[in-house]
């Protein structure tokens, strides 16, 4: 039922959402979230984009952030894609599906996998731009964002 | 045989991505101090406030034990997605 | 910047996220909501449904939802699509795309115009199943999800 | 001359999807009650507790005025998406 695939190359979301549906007689509701690679941050051009990642842990991190969301919510399917290596401005980074009988299942366990996967998935962002090579800070706002979540 | 391993900028900064130590164990934060004993340049990057651990690829505390054939991580806080 | 269609034919997701990101280099975050027919509801096997609707009200209705979307949030494209007439189990009635620099506006956004959808556009749900034709009835939840968005 | 529309339940209920009425202006509720009077079976399923009505395409509440000209409509809860 989850598809975890941490990725060089580019998806397709069209694909992504036809794995979502296929036999999926039962589920009435899919959120799907993409990230893209935009063309600032904190006020500097942007021209692409290195994703490092730790291979080791990567996988076995949005195994757990995905198991945990299953236990709060009832979900159908989930499909999680996260690109790593070199990217272009435009392109797409990231690919949360989930389906669920729940239209606000679908949308919370969305983006609750969201909210985990960027405050604890070991991935991180050199930016190249105006100002050369950058390694992008991480947002005290998307600390904030897991409150919500807390029991 | 402990080894650790060094991600995006700290990896930079130390010039390094990953550093084997013979004969370690004790505490996370026992092995800062000791990598900062043997490479005083790492000493300020390795102790930074923000700096997270993880062993054998689960996130960790100051005070999580470290053992023989371990593997240990040290990065900056993530930014994927 | 807002697309808004009310249509018999089908929709492809993959041709929506593609509108949706065209030169759009500056919104970070895309997310999208499906709503498909499902093979059951209230316990009751269905085989397919029948979309009526309110021809001069519908557009005006979605329109206004996606207005105040944006007197909400910093958004930046809006795609709202909505199938009206017959379709078999699994087809997909309702697309909401949104996209953002900003992740939890593009989340909070895509919901809302889901929950206000759910509970003032003129549409109206004619299911067919092993026990005939049922008027689909309204759903309390939907109604307390509306509260979320109270000021 | 003021048009009144019907949709999905209540529409298959009164067994008409439009009425036209010549001469009316009054209220919401008014026009209910006018429509109840014409025609009896009509009565109790207008009057239903969730039944909602438009004005010219804009949800109206029980007072709002209806004038010569104007489309009002009347509705199950609606069940889209």
């Amino acid at each position: 039922m989850d598809f975890i695939d941490v990725r060089t190359a580019p998806f397709a979301v069209g694909d992504e959402y036809a794995a979502l549906r296929a036999n999926n007689r039962s589920d009435g509701a899919s959120a799907l979230f993409v990230g893209s690679v935009r063309d600032f941050n904190a006020g500097v051009g942007v021209s692409g984009l290195a994703l490092e990642h730790y291979p080791g842990m990567t996988e076995k991190s949005l195994q757990r952030i995905v198991s945990d969301a299953r236990t709060r919510w009832e979900l159908g399917r989930v499909r999680l894609l996260h690109r790593v290596g070199a990217m272009a401005v435009e392109e797409d980074i990231v690919f949360v599906g989930v389906t669920s009988p729940h239209r606000q299942a679908a949308f919370a366990a969305c983006q609750y996998i969201m909210d985990r996967l960027k405050t604890e998935a070991p991935f991180w962002k050199l930016e190249s731009g105006e100002t050369g090579d950058t390694w992008v800070a991480a947002r005290d706002s998307d600390r904030r964002e897991l409150e919500k979540w807390a029991r | 045989m402990v080894k650790v391993l060094f991600f995006a900028s700290l990896r930079a900064r130390l010039g390094t991505a990953e550093h084997c130590l013979e004969d370690f164990s004790g505490s996370v934060a026992e092995l800062r101090n000791r990598l900062g004993e043997l490479f005083p340049d790492w000493q300020a990057p390795l102790q930074a406030a923000d700096i997270q651990a993880a062993v054998n690829q689960e996130i960790a505390a100051a005070t999580t034990r470290i053992t023989d054939g371990d593997e240990v991580a040290f990065f900056p806080p993530v930014t994927g997605g």
